[in-house]
This record gives C-alpha cells, sequence and structure tokens, in this order.
C-alpha cells in the first residue's frame, strides 16, 4: 500500500486515534478494578448497602 | 506559666464590644468564658489567638517560648473546623499537624483519641457534623500547643463525645495546659472558673 | 425487554456483565474488517492518500454529536423522568464524547496540513466541532466541580439541554462568519457524489465507531453505577460509627 | 514535612483533586483564545500577526480570575484564621499558596500556549518564544494577583473586584511580555532587554507580592 507523499501525517492520525482511544480504555479498565477493589475492602469492613437484596446476586 | 488581660479592650465597626477587662490564667487552669450573646465572647477569644487587633490594654503570656508569640502558642477551635471536604481524614489531620506544630507528629493517638481511627482513609466530606467537629479536635492533640482557645466545643457532639472532650481537656489541664472556652452551659470541667464577658 | 426493568441498577450491571464482551468482540471484527477495507480503498484523485483521515475524521464528528445526542436523552431522564440510570448515562457519555470530539479536531488539523498546507483553519465545520469541543469541556468542567453527584448531574443535566438547543444556532452562526470573512470555500470535505468504493469502508468504520461508542458507555457506566455504590457505602459507614 | 512544603503540597491536591480548579485556568485561557478568531475573522494572516498578543491576554485573564478562590476557600471553612496562627511568617504560607497556585493552574497554561498558538497560526519556533515569556511572566501575574485576592477577602468580595484591582498593576508585565515575545519573533528590537525586564518584575513581585498580600490579611481581618 502506497500512502503517497503525506504518510506521516495518514500514519500521525491514525495514531493518535488509536493513543486516545487506547488511553480511554485502559481509564475505564483502571477505574473498573479500582471501585471493585475499594467495594471488595468496604464489603470486607462488614459494611453492606441498605439494599441487601442487591449486595447478594452481584457477580 | 501565666495568660494575663489587663484592661483590654475590643472595638468593631465602631461599636465597644467590651472594655476594661482583667483576667489571669495559670497553668493547669480552665477558665469559663461566660455571657449573653453578642457580649464578646468569641472576640475575646480571637483577641487572644491574635486574630482581631487589641484596641487598648495588653495581653501578656509569661512563662512560655521566649521567641514565640501568644498566637504561636495557641490552638484556636473556632465555629468552623477548617477542614477540606476533597482530602481524608488523616491528610486534613496530618496538615494541621504539620503546620501548626512539630513536624512528624504522631497522628494515630490523636485519632484515637477522638474515635475516628476506623474513619482514617476516608474523605472529610462524607464525615457528619460531630465527625468533623471531632477531627477538629484531633488537631489538639496532635499539635502540643499550650493554650487551648475553644469557642463552643461542644456544639454539635453528642453525650459520648462531650465526655470524651472533658476526659481530653482534663488530661491536657493535668499536663499544666490552659484553657480557655466560650460556652453557654457546662462542658464537664469541675473546677474552671469563671470570667464574665459584658453587661450582667 | 422493557425499560422499567432497566431502572434496576443492579438488573442492568447483570445485562452489561453479558453483553459486554459480545459487544466488544463486535466492535474489533468491524474495525478490522473496516481497516482491511480502507486499504483496498482508492485514493482520491485530489488529495490522493490523504484521504484515508477522512475514515477516522468523519465518523468521529458523526459520534461526537451522537453522543451528545445521548447526553440529551439522558439529560430529559435526570430532569423529567427522574430515572435512576439517566444521571449515570449523562456522566459515563460526557468524556467519551469529549475524546471522540479531541480524535475529530486532532485528524482534521492532521488533514489540514497536506491539504491546505497550514494545522488549523478557521473553517465552518472545524471551528464548529472545537466550539462542540468546548461544550464538552464544560460538561467536564461541571462535573468535576460539583462535589455531590446529584447535583452535578441535574447541572450539567441543563446544560446538555441547553447545548443540544444551542449547537445548531452555533453552527449557523458559524457558517455566516465563516463565509462573511471567506467567500470562496476553501476546500470541500467529501463532496456530493461520493465513489462506492470510498463510501463503504466509510460506513463500516461509522459502524465500528458506534459500536466502541457503547461498548464504552456501557462499561463507564458499569463503573459509574459501582463508584455510586462506593460513595453510599462510605456514607452508611460514616454513619454506624457515629452511633 | 515542614509547614511550608506541607501547605505547598496540601493547596496542590486540593487543586486536582474533585472540586478542585486545577485545569479550570487553561480551560479559561482555551475559550478565550477561541473568541478572538469570531470577533477579528479568521484571516490566518492577521491571527498570526496578533497572535502572541492574543495569547498573552488570554493568559493574563486566566491566571487572574482564577485566582478568586485562593483565600476565599480558607476563609469560608476556617482554615485561614489558622494559617494564620502558624509558627510559619505569614508571608510564606501566603507565597506558599501562591506557589501552589501557579503550579497547578498557570504552568497548564504555558503547557499548552503551544497548541493554542497552532489555532493561531503562529509559527512553530515563535510559539516557543511565546512559551518562554509566558513561562518568565505568569509569576509575576500571580504574585501580584495574590495581592488583589487578600484584598478582596478581607472585603468578602470576590470576582469583579480582583480583576479591578489587579489589572492595572498588570499592566507592566503584559507591555514587556509581548514585546520580549514580539522582539524573538519579527524583530528588529533585540530580546534580551525585555525579557530581562519581564525576569526582574517577576522577581520582584515575589518578593512584593506576598509581603503586601500578608499584610492586606492581617490588617483586613476582624
Amino acid at each position: 500500500m502506497n500512502l503517497g507523499p503525506h504518510a506521516d501525517f495518514i500514519i500521525a492520525a491514525y495514531a493518535v486515534t488509536v493513543f486516545v482511544i487506547g488511553s480511554l480504555i485502559a481509564w475505564i479498565a483502571l477505574d473498573y478494578s479500582a471501585q471493585r477493589r475499594i467495594l471488595g475492602d468496604l464489603e470486607e469492613q462488614g459494611v453492606t448497602r441498605r439494599s441487601l437484596r442487591t449486595s447478594k446476586d452481584k457477580p | 506559666m501565666q495568660l494575663t488581660g489587663d484592661n483590654l479592650t475590643c472595638q468593631r465597626g465602631g461599636r465597644t464590644v467590651f472594655s476594661g477587662l482583667y483576667f489571669s490564667l495559670s497553668g493547669g487552669e480552665a477558665m469559663m468564658v461566660v455571657g449573653r450573646n453578642g457580649a464578646g465572647k468569641s472576640s475575646l477569644l480571637r483577641m487572644i489567638a491574635g486574630l482581631i487587633c487589641i484596641s487598648a490594654g495588653r495581653l501578656d503570656l509569661s512563662g512560655g517560648e521566649a521567641d514565640a508569640t501568644l498566637a504561636e502558642q495557641a490552638h484556636y477551635l473556632g465555629h468552623q473546623d477548617a477542614l477540606k471536604p476533597s482530602l481524608s481524614v488523616i491528610e486534613n489531620l496530618r496538615f494541621w499537624a504539620d503546620f501548626l506544630g512539630a513536624a512528624g507528629a504522631t497522628l494515630e493517638p490523636a485519632l484515637a483519641a477522638v474515635d475516628l481511627t476506623p474513619l482514617a482513609y476516608m474523605p472529610a466530606a462524607y464525615l457528619s457534623a460531630g465527625q468533623k467537629r471531632r477531627l477538629s479536635i484531633a488537631r489538639l492533640i496532635a499539635a502540643k500547643r499550650p493554650l487551648w482557645l475553644l469557642d463552643e466545643p461542644t456544639s454539635a457532639l453528642d453525650v459520648q463525645s462531650q465526655d470524651r472532650l472533658a476526659g481530653l481537656m482534663r488530661s491536657h489541664l493535668a499536663g499544666g495546659g490552659m484553657i480557655m472556652a466560650a460556652t453557654h452551659g457546662p462542658i464537664g470541667l469541675e473546677n474552671a472558673r469563671e470570667l464574665r464577658v459584658g453587661p450582667e | 425487554m422493557p425499560i422499567i426493568d432497566l431502572a434496576n441498577p443492579t438488573r442492568f450491571l447483570n445485562i452489561v456483565n453479558r453483553v459486554l464482551p459480545w459487544l466488544a468482540a463486535a466492535t474489533v471484527l468491524v474495525f478490522a474488517f473496516g481497516l482491511a477495507r480502507i486499504m483496498g480503498a482508492p485514493d482520491d484523485y485530489q488529495q490522493g492518500a490523504t484521504v484515508k483521515i477522512m475514515y477516522l475524521h468523519v465518523p468521529a464528528a458523526w459520534l461526537s454529536m451522537m453522543c451528545w445526542g445521548v447526553m440529551t436523552v439522558a439529560a430529559l431522564g435526570t430532569l423529567v423522568w427522574r430515572h435512576p440510570l439517566s444521571d449515570v448515562a449523562g456522566k459515563a457519555a460526557a468524556p467519551i464524547g469529549t475524546a471522540f470530539t479531541f480524535i475529530c479536531l486532532i485528524t482534521g488539523s492532521l488533514w489540514g496540513r497536506p491539504t491546505w498546507g497550514t494545522y488549523w483553519v478557521w473553517d465552518a465545520r472545524l471551528t464548529s466541532m472545537l466550539v462542540l469541543f468546548l461544550l464538552y469541556l464544560g460538561v467536564l468542567a461541571l462535573y468535576w466541580t460539583a462535589e455531590d453527584p446529584g447535583r452535578g448531574s441535574r447541572a450539567a443535566a441543563v446544560l446538555a439541554l441547553v447545548g443540544a438547543i444551542n449547537i445548531p444556532i452555533i453552527k449557523f452562526s458559524v457558517e455566516y462568519w465563516n463565509t462573511l470573512h471567506q467567500p470562496a470555500s476553501l476546500f470541500r470535505k467529501g463532496g456530493s457524489a461520493i465513489d462506492p468504493a470510498i463510501l463503504t469502508p466509510l460506513l463500516v468504520m461509522a459502524g465500528g465507531f458506534t459500536l466502541l461508542f457503547f461498548t464504552l458507555h456501557f462499561a463507564a457506566m458499569r463503573n459509574e453505577i459501582l463508584r455510586r455504590r462506593v460513595r453510599s457505602m462510605r456514607l452508611i459507614q460514616a454513619q454506624e460509627l457515629h452511633a | 514535612m515542614s509547614a511550608f512544603t506541607s501547605l505547598l503540597l496540601r493547596d496542590m491536591r486540593i487543586a486536582v483533586r474533585v472540586g478542585g480548579g486545577a485545569l479550570m485556568g487553561a480551560l479559561f485561557f482555551l475559550i478565550v483564545v477561541t473568541m478572538m478568531p469570531f470577533a477579528i475573522g479568521p484571516d490566518l494572516g492577521l491571527l498570526a500577526r496578533i497572535g502572541p498578543a492574543i495569547l498573552w491576554l488570554g493568559a493574563l485573564l486566566a491566571s487572574l480570575l482564577a485566582l478568586d478562590r485562593l483565600f476565599a476557600n480558607d476563609l469560608d471553612d476556617g482554615s485561614l484564621d489558622l494559617l494564620m496562627m502558624g509558627s510559619m511568617p505569614l508571608e510564606l504560607a501566603v507565597a506558599a499558596k501562591a506557589i501552589a497556585h501557579w503550579l497547578t493552574t498557570c504552568l497548564p497554561l504555558v503547557v499548552i500556549t503551544p497548541v493554542l498558538g497552532l489555532m493561531l497560526n503562529v509559527e512553530m519556533h515563535a510559539m516557543g518564544w511565546v512559551s518562554l515569556t509566558l513561562l518568565a511572566g505568569t509569576p509575576a501575574l500571580t504574585f501580584i494577583g495574590l495581592i488583589g485576592a487578600a484584598l478582596s477577602v478581607t472585603l468578602r468580595r470576590g470576582g469583579l473586584l480582583l480583576a479591578v484591582l489587579v489589572l492595572p498593576l498588570t499592566v507592566p508585565v503584559l507591555i514587556f511580555g509581548v514585546a520580549a515575545a514580539n522582539a524573538a519573533i519579527v524583530g528588529p528590537a533585540p530580546f534580551g532587554p525585555p525579557f530581562t525586564i519581564l525576569c526582574a518584575l517577576s522577581l520582584a513581585s515575589f518578593v512584593l507580592g506576598p509581603v503586601a498580600a500578608a499584610a492586606a490579611l492581617r490588617h483586613g481581618l476582624e
């Protein structure tokens, strides 16, 4: 595939897109594990939510 | 160690709040500042803390650290708790301990003294009014200063916490400290003297 | 499935946990297919290979506007129906929309350099996207500044609705401003008649971006629900210790 | 940890946590610069010529408006009382707050300046010079604005009063900042003299600002 004289710009555009989406995915994934960890800690400390019904069937 | 007020006058906004006030307080003693609303109880405490200027008269602390001013040897517990909601309990306490007193003070005993140890890592935003008050009191334990200026210290505290505060005040007095507290009711110190501000 | 089922955050979490892997797999597949088609797509006779940037730029622009649409619906849900998930949906959408708008601006500027000879031109479409980007940042700032999540959500919902009404007006004004100053338009991206060899990959990429948006949006909503649980559990913990 | 660093770190921590205003100044800067072409027109040649001036004006407004809450939050929650009772001189405490503010609010302004310069069609090498002058000049803005923040907090008024008090005082900074940037970009005057004066202004305000702000706080609070 020949990208012509402006190959740098095309590659840069794709690289930036991959980087932005990649960081978005990384942020969401890290946030998810962090929240799960804090929830686990709190449950270990014996804190239960008011709606017990929902805390039991959480995966 | 002795704190003396000599013919103190407080003027705010052109109005004389109180004038001709004399008192003296020695180490190990507590003094209740009483008086009607607007008599200048809070103003007196703020004046001793160096937060408002003395219109006339003298304030003197003898027997303390020679090169420290009166304000630097006093703790002021005002109506506001001076806590940042986005910082955790321990971060708030560590900051005031570092800023007001000796760096590297141990914070755990102070937190335990006000029974906030389990909440150490919780943002202060989540605390109730009473818990914020207790965290504010923990500051007095974490940084050692001989003179405690307490403005309505028992507000927002439940009975149990009031008892705990009374215990802390007693041990502060036993260690040679001084307490001046503005209050409307008893705060659990038996041998406290009374200082009446303003008209009867 | 009736929408009322989704009102229960736990039910919603279960559905998300089940759907998310499939959605992510579909996104990857569609993107792979789209990229393969882009490789084989012909160059534009005027712009050469740089037209390949369009496959990112245009879908990102579409998605950034669709994301504001999602936020508008969520805002209605928050303000009118007080649907518990709408707050979460609105908050989760904002950073994703900002990221897509950012991609649109950056790729636009990288496309502009070979085409116009400069990274940034105050062209009507790009400028409208820039204003949209500023609106997104405003919404993010609102969420960031509010310490109480409920209050922040309602404030952001009002801003999202006002924005939805304002965006067409902004677009119109920017176009007016642009033609006022530069009667001869620079270069029109795309064109009225697009070659199917270019249109097909473009549509595939748009589909891929849409799937990506929903994957990220569901995952971010899940995070937000968990974050609110942590918050309420902490409040309970503080309360229990007070007693 | 010393009182100075603990105050510095605490203010920076608050700024970057939820509810803090760390990036708000940079956002305001971006918006101000974006609005300019709508008023002036999208003529790239013209924008390139006045770009450094626009960037400096935007940075000036952004760094001053962000100062609004510097002492107000501490006044509202009672922290200001305790800050005045520290064993460290109030001047140093005020300086610590100003440095924390500069690091969290003004440094991002300097960092995003090249991107904004791109939008105004300012050339690459010119952008470096504008960033450099902003890096040297924004401390002066922060420390002069500090005085306004202290004055306005003792009167319990914020917002526009701060700008009214402080903007006239920042005239020299603006003059020498833009002069240095233009000298570097188009010449013909040498870059050295205005830039040296800009640095001198920053250093002088570094001394004057905390002293004046502490005096304002001491005498203003009742």
